[in-house]
């Protein structure tokens, strides 16, 4: 039962970063969303028994994924200034 | 509640999140935004995979101490959608850095980031 | 033998090592490269050479050491290996071609390349479906990569748009993928297969995301933009890989995964199929750029293969034999158009001019061209045949009537652009370099057509008794082509001789007959020839291709036999006109004409074999059902050859601006395949009407209204081989009209009419010819005079129009006489009427000719005019000699005929007293006509001559101006407009309605193309939006509401 | 916004479709046949304890080693797009890093190195594998590249990683055939003790190729991005 709370209260606020990742204004603000995303979906990961995939998720999705968005935002910035 | 299991609720969840990924993909003018709209949809898939293979009340799919090793057939969840989204995610890597490479050099061509920009081809 | 297996470990080791090199060793890496590639297309050819010759059953191969489901397992069989073998084929030679590229941009370059076949080598060979997800996974990545090798900003942004599209489709194949395995609780297709998922509540939809996912890899219409700016902004070499080997494998993942779906999958491919075959090709029409337009032609062959595969259930067991003629044309041909569009390196279709700066590539291009719109000798011919017949027989005539349009439109842009490359107007034709290593991919795939071709046609049982010797004597010729003209000119007579000979005794009636105006007549025609000096590069596996179609038509005895020498005819025919100056829209319309009659013979016949097993034309004497319409499909279908009035607008321009020797060629011989055409079809179908009413009568009245209108145009001309083309339509709506009214006598005339036209217009044009050669123009009021100059031309052409005026002595007159005669006996007033009249303005132009041409003054350029060359007068007076010998004894022609006739229509038939002909309504004797108008004529030019020694000399241009010179002396000339005051009267009747009723519905085609396709406005969010729309909206049709697809 | 209206009646669509597909979805209750297999049978033919890891490696090995090919597509394509060209200058202004960044990368940095290796080698007894292993390389390398933004990454030690491993990997798959029962066989190494570092035959040799071409792969595409400022 516990789990099943965790799970709602993980889904609606994944729900509610994925749309601060698409619709906020601040790109840095969305990569970081998204990121946030990720990192609650390994999570969800953990709790349907799934462990490989949520160090896999947490690592790869929310870890290095984020790092790229940024390299490329900063690369994109650098060139702007 | 009863017929509200755990893995429905993340069933949803993914689902919800595939469509909030293709609606942001659709809508918004900004390429990085774009591939972030793609990473919601991945992930969402990622999380819709993962639920199907989950088994009510059922450990990890890794026999240590706590499954019975003559038992493992009951006691553990399906471990193939585990391996396929061990597979998905990293090629969901895999393109996430293709599409943002494209994006800086396409940025380093014309100095925008608005797709709007890029509709040389068409017709 | 080498396991398939190692085709992975190669190319993946060699991609891995490729890291090792660096820049310096770029040949070496190359190499490496370029040996795995052969060693993939080593294996896979070893494969099928076994699985062809050495009844190689098929195996699976298991990894990982476990069977299947619990492992992956990989499957190789025929058609894995005859795909794997095309795939590393073309991806060997790609390789080759993309040489430079690949060294220059270095080994990342390579390794994408190598991994993309390893990628579709896998796709082919897996029987699971996620690892079909993941290697398919591969393919698109390194497609993606590819795509940007020029790092353009335009290669980067169609790169992105690849990727962001890609991608959505892999997601959704995911999904279904993941689904399936939650109903299926297996990856293994084969057990996949066995679960009949579709029954399953939510199976359904699995098994329907799966398949709209592999669909949408294939790009079907609309969803695909994405892959038009690929082909737009990649680089040619990688196009062809796009367009034939991953499309390749893209059909070959719908095969596999089709019995999954089952049944009703059938539906929604083939309705995908036809939408994006009709769809693309028409969007294809507006396109000006040669990449995008080989895009979309890449597409809309896509989209008949899917409509093929969506027609299994009636195609039975040829689906494979069609699917896989029209791909591998496809694949060869598409992959050897784009490499020479690397080589041309011109953005517009335009400027493709350039090509023709080296005969051979355009020998090349023309390939592939036939070779995609289906014309024989290449597989997609023999495909398209099939596909047809079974349509037909399965009664499914509307499909059978979608491809056909779809053909015909896709027809229409690769003519045009052919048309472009051949005689586009283009000053400056951009040099281009032809490197060994671009050269030899685009040679070995037209080599591998043709060779395939013939294997496919040694495959079909009906095939076997195509006649190929007249091809092998084109190819002999084109391999002599550099020897001098009068060398292949000798060379081709007696190669028609021989042929004629060989074939003679095998001959009878209306072959015999018809063999002789082709043969005979061939030969004549091609005396003229001698005229020419040079090489006349390229003109005689032409003419040859010609006469070879033309002889198969009077051999074949079945309709594939018929159909095939159609075919060639029209490639030979078309290149010929093409040839003359400023014929490059003739030669379109001519084409677009030809391809759209010769689809309605097409048809034709696939509905005549309806409930026949046998493929002999005698089917046409027995069909079953749609009797009217099968005669009305075949009717209009030659008479797009024989010009009929509605079908004409190709002719005046084909014929007169050829060359001058070819003028008569098309004109004389070329029409008459029609006719004979006509002959074969009335002979076999007999009286046919839809309801009450006569089709023959309709015909009639096509013909008289052709004879009026062809013959009033020719009156109104400036432009001597103008009047003469049009003049031969007008001819031509006699015979017409004789053989609709199947009579005995109708036939006599129009059989007779049919080889006195062949004589006078051979004479005709080759006399005119001659004129125009030494006076430089084909205006006639430019000319004047000239009886002085050229006394011998001016005596054939006397002669010839006395022939078509048909007034006595000479020939004409008796078709004409036994023309009517047929008329009063048959009744049909009205329409006799029109051709009564047609006969009388025959005579205005018949006038024209000779006055505008050879009388009157002489102008003060054509002083120096000479006689024509004696080559060109040679075959005139051979036939002036066989006119003369008609005329004096005209049952030396009718009798044949009428025999020829007499099994047919027995009654009515002219009676004959030595030289006397009687019919019902009076007689004829030639002979003592002949006395009597000679004896009339030695009279009068005798009273003439001497009264022509008061003849008073006055300068040209003797009228006086009244104070001012007009703008246009040219105007003034009594030559000129000469039938004004005829022209007031009935100018309305000749108003071009006609070229303006297709110029409208060419116009409009165009317009609604050009307003679809502004649906792919260059945004890829537009596209993803359209692929998910396209998801739903099949999903709607599929589901409508109810389970099961 | 006719076009965003469009765009979600199309969305409502495909939310259909997907609610179609899934309305009969009640959760699982038990494995099927082929879980169960691999649940019940795995730990014997494969010997290893994470039935995933199992699954990824010896039964869809293949799969695998397509994936470990997809990261090698991209970071090729990385480099490629992103390759200096000839003549262009690498100089370009650093961000000084704080001193507590550098002290802690340089510690910590071993510490993640080390970490990461030790996933991928236990890959067959606990949850992880070669592709976080790998993954968990990459961060450490992000750090220190954080730390020390002028550091060279050899490219050439990379590549050399990258290639070796690849080669290695396929090398494996190939003697399966020759010397097993099939590409990637596992038993081409005996299977050993259940549960114990030198078990499951060649999946931890297998996953430390894997984790170290992981790791090269993304460390790769990362440098990649992080240099070469200055192309125009």
């Amino acid at each position: 039962m516990i789990n099943l709370i965790i799970a709602i209260v993980i889904g609606v606020l994944i729900l509610i970063m994925a749309i601060i990742a698409v619709h906020h204004k601040n790109i840095v603000v969305g990569i970081i969303a998204a990121g946030v995303v990720s990192l609650f979906a390994s999570i969800l990961y953990l709790l349907l028994a799934a462990p490989d995939v949520a160090m896999t998720e947490a690592a790869i999705g929310s870890g290095l994924s984020t790092v790229i968005f940024f390299y490329v935002l900063n690369k994109i910035k650098r060139q702007n200034g | 509640m009863e017929n509200l299991n755990l893995e429905i609720i993340t069933l949803i969840t993914g689902i919800i999140l595939v469509l909030i990924g293709i609606w942001g993909l659709l809508t918004q003018k900004n390429l990085i935004k774009i591939v972030i709209g793609f990473t919601l949809f991945n992930t969402g898939i990622h999380i819709i995979m993962v639920s199907i293979g989950y088994v009510k009340n059922r450990t990890a799919p890794i026999i240590d101490q706590s499954v019975n090793i003559n038992d493992v057939g009951n006691s553990v969840v399906d471990p193939v959608p585990q391996a396929l989204v061990l597979t998905a995610i990293v090629i969901g890597l895999g393109v996430t850095a293709l599409m943002l490479t494209y994006v800086l050099k396409m940025y380093q061509k014309r100095k925008s980031l608005e797709i709007n920009n890029y509709n040389d081809l068409k017709w | 033998m080498v396991g398939p297996i190692y085709i992975i470990a190669i190319a993946l080791g060699t991609a891995f090592s490729l890291g090792f090199f660096k820049k310096a060793n770029s040949n070496f890496s190359f190499a490496f490269m370029l040996f795995a590639m052969a060693f993939m297309t080593f294996i896979s050819g070893q494969w099928l050479y076994a699985f062809l010759t050495q009844q190689q059953e098929t195996i699976q191969i298991f990894t990982a050491g476990f069977k299947p489901p619990f492992s992956i397992s990989l499957q190789m069989g025929l058609h894995e290996s005859v795909f794997l073998s095309l795939i590393n084929i073309i991806g060997l030679l790609a390789a080759i071609y993309l040489y430079d590229q690949l060294r220059e941009k270095g080994v990342q370059m390579m390794m994408i390349f190598v991994l993309l076949f390893m990628g579709l080598n896998v796709v082919i060979m897996t029987r699971d479906i996620f690892n079909l997800f993941v290697f398919l996974e591969i393919a698109s990545i390194a497609t993606a990569g590819l795509i940007i090798l020029d790092k353009s900003i335009n290669a980067t942004s169609a790169g992105f748009k690849y990727i962001i599209a890609t991608a959505i489709i892999s997601g959704i194949l995911l999904i279904g993928i993941i689904a399936i395995y939650y109903f299926a609780g297996s990856l293994f297709i084969n057990d996949i297969i066995k679960l009949n998922l579709i029954y399953v509540k939510g199976g359904a939809v699995a098994v329907f995301l799966v398949l709209i996912a592999i669909i949408l890899e294939l790009k079907p219409f609309p969803a695909n933009g994405w892959a038009l700016d690929v082909y737009e902004a990649a680089h040619p070499g990688i196009g062809a890989v796009i367009s034939a080997a991953s499309a390749s494998a893209g059909i070959f993942v719908l095969a596999k995964i089709l019995p999954i779906v089952g049944d009703p999958g059938y539906y929604i491919i083939g309705l995908i199929g036809i939408i994006t075959f009709l769809g693309s090709n028409l969007l294809g029409l507006k396109q000006d750029k040669a990449n995008r337009l080989l895009g979309y032609s890449s597409i809309g062959q896509i989209g008949l293969l899917l409509t093929i595969i969506g027609l299994t259930p009636y195609l039975g067991d040829k689906t494979l034999f069609i699917a896989f003629g029209v791909l591998i044309s496809h694949a060869l041909a598409k992959a050897g158009l784009f490499w020479l569009a690397g080589i041309i390196n011109s953005e517009q279709i335009k400027g493709w001019a350039a090509i023709r700066r080296n005969p051979h590539l355009l020998v090349l291009m023309g390939t592939f061209i036939f070779a995609l719109v289906g014309f024989p000798p290449f597989p997609s011919f023999f495909a398209k045949w099939e596909l047809i017949m079974q349509l037909a027989n399965n009664d499914k005539i509307l499909w059978l009537a979608l491809i056909l349009i779809g053909s015909f439109i896709e027809g229409i842009y690769l003519f045009r652009w052919f048309g472009y490359a051949i005689k586009g107007e283009n000053e400056d034709l951009p040099e281009f370099k032809i490197q060994w290593n671009k050269i030899i991919p685009v040679i070995v795939s037209a080599l591998g057509l043709y060779a395939i071709g013939y294997y496919y046609s040694t495959l079909t049982g009906l095939a076997a008794n195509l006649n190929y010797i007249p091809l092998l004597f084109i190819i002999f010729l084109y391999a002599i082509d550099f020897l001098p003209v009068y060398i292949k000119n000798t060379i081709s007579i007696a190669g028609i001789g021989y042929y004629l000979y060989i074939t003679f005794p095998d001959l009878e009636e209306f072959r015999l007959i018809f063999a002789l105006i082709f043969l005979v007549g061939g030969i004549i025609i091609l005396l003229a020839g001698y005229a020419k000096k040079g090489r006349r590069s390229g003109f005689y596996p032409l003419v040859m291709m010609m006469f070879a179609g033309l002889i198969g038509l009077i051999e074949a005895n079945t309709t594939l036999e018929f159909f095939f020498a159609w075919e060639i005819m029209t490639i030979g025919s078309y290149f010929l006109i093409i040839r003359g100056k400023k014929s490059m829209t003739h030669a379109l319309s001519y084409m677009l004409f030809s391809v759209g009659g010769a689809y309605l013979i097409l048809a034709g016949f696939g509905l005549a074999h309806i409930g026949q097993s046998s493929y002999s034309l005698d089917i046409l004497a027995n069909v079953q059902s749609y009797a009217p319409i099968i005669f009305t499909l075949l009717a209009i279908g030659f008479m797009t050859k024989t010009a009929s009035i509605g079908l004409h607008i190709w002719l005046p321009g084909a014929h007169a601006e050829a060359e001058s020797d070819v003028s008569p060629m098309v004109s004389a011989i070329l029409l008459k395949a029609g006719v004979f055409g006509l002959i074969v079809l009335m002979l076999k179908m007999g009286a046919q009407s839809f309801g009450s009413f006569d089709i023959y009568y309709a015909l009639a009245w096509i013909g008289a209204i052709t004879a009026v209108m062809g013959n009033m145009m020719a009156a109104f001309q400036e432009d001597a081989k103008r009047l003469l083309a049009y003049s031969s339509i007008g001819f031509l709506g006699y015979a017409l009209f004789g053989l609709a009214l199947m009579s005995h006598l109708g036939w006599l005339a129009a059989v007779s009419l049919s080889v006195v036209h062949f004589m006078f217009k051979t004479l005709l044009f080759l006399a005119i010819g001659g004129v125009v050669m030494r006076v430089k123009t084909k205006e006639m009021y430019k000319m004047g005079g000239l009886i002085k100059k050229m006394p011998f031309t001016f005596i054939s052409v006397l002669m010839g129009i006395i022939v078509i005026a048909g007034v006595p002595p000479l020939t004409g007159f008796g078709g004409k006489w036994i023309l009517y005669n047929a008329v009063l006996e048959k009744g049909w007033f009205l329409p006799a009427g029109a051709i009564f009249f047609a006969g009388i303005i025959a005579f205005l132009y018949c006038f024209r000719l000779i006055h505008a041409i050879f009388l009157g003054q002489l102008k003060d350029e054509h002083r120096e005019v000479k006689e024509a060359p004696f080559w060109m007068l040679l075959p005139q007076y051979i036939i002036l000699a066989v006119i003369m010998l008609f005329s004096a004894i005209p049952n030396s022609l009718l009798k044949p005929i009428g025999e020829a006739i007499m099994p047919y229509f027995s009654e009515g038939a002219l009676e004959w007293q030595g030289n006397l002909a009687i019919s019902n309504f009076g007689y004829w004797n030639g002979e003592l006509i002949m006395y009597i108008v000679g004896g009339i004529f030695v009279v009068v030019f005798g009273w003439l001559w001497f009264m022509n020694r008061n003849a008073q000399e006055v300068k040209q241009f003797n009228i006086g101006y009244s104070a001012e010179r007009p703008s246009l002396p040219e105007t003034t000339h009594f030559a000129y407009n000469f039938f004004a005051p005829y022209k007031k009267a009935l100018g309305f009747l000749v108003s071009p309605i006609i070229s303006d009723f297709w110029e409208a519905v060419s116009e409009g085609i165009h317009a609604i193309a050009d307003k679809i396709r502004r649906i792919y406005d260059g945004n890829a969010q537009t596209y993803v939006l359209h692929i998910i729309a396209f998801i739903v909206i099949f999903y709607l049709i599929a589901f409508g509401g109810s389970y099961g697809i | 916004m006719v076009k965003n209206s469009l765009i979600f009646i199309v969305l409502i669509g495909f939310a259909v479709l997907l609610a179609d597909l899934f309305v009969g979805f009640n959760g699982n209750t038990d494995l099927n046949t082929l879980a169960n297999h691999y649940a019940v049978s795995g730990p014997e033919e494969v010997g290893s304890a994470n039935l995933v890891t199992a699954v990824v490696v010896t039964y869809r090995g293949l799969d695998t080693l397509g994936e470990v090919t997809i990261l090698f597509l991209a970071a090729a394509i990385v480099s490629f797009l992103l390759k200096v060209e000839a003549g262009a200058s690498r100089n370009r202004k650093l961000r000084s890093t704080s001193e507590i960044l550098d002290t802690a990368s340089k510690i910590l940095v071993p510490v993640i190195f080390l970490f990461g290796i030790y996933v991928f080698i236990n890959g067959h007894l606990s949850p992880g594998g070669g592709f976080q292993g790998g993954a968990i390389i990459a961060s450490g390398l992000v750090l220190m590249l954080l730390a020390q933004p002028a550091k060279e990454v050899g490219h050439k030690l990379i590549t050399l990683v990258e290639s070796i491993s690849g080669i290695s990997f396929v090398l494996i798959g190939v003697a399966g055939v020759l010397f097993a029962a099939g590409f990637l066989d596992n038993k081409l190494l005996s299977l050993g003790k259940f549960g114990t570092i030198f078990s499951a035959g060649v999946i931890p040799v297998i996953y430390i190729f894997v984790g170290l071409k992981v790791g090269a792969e993304l460390s790769g595409i990362i440098t990649n991005l992080q240099e070469n400022q200055n192309e125009a």
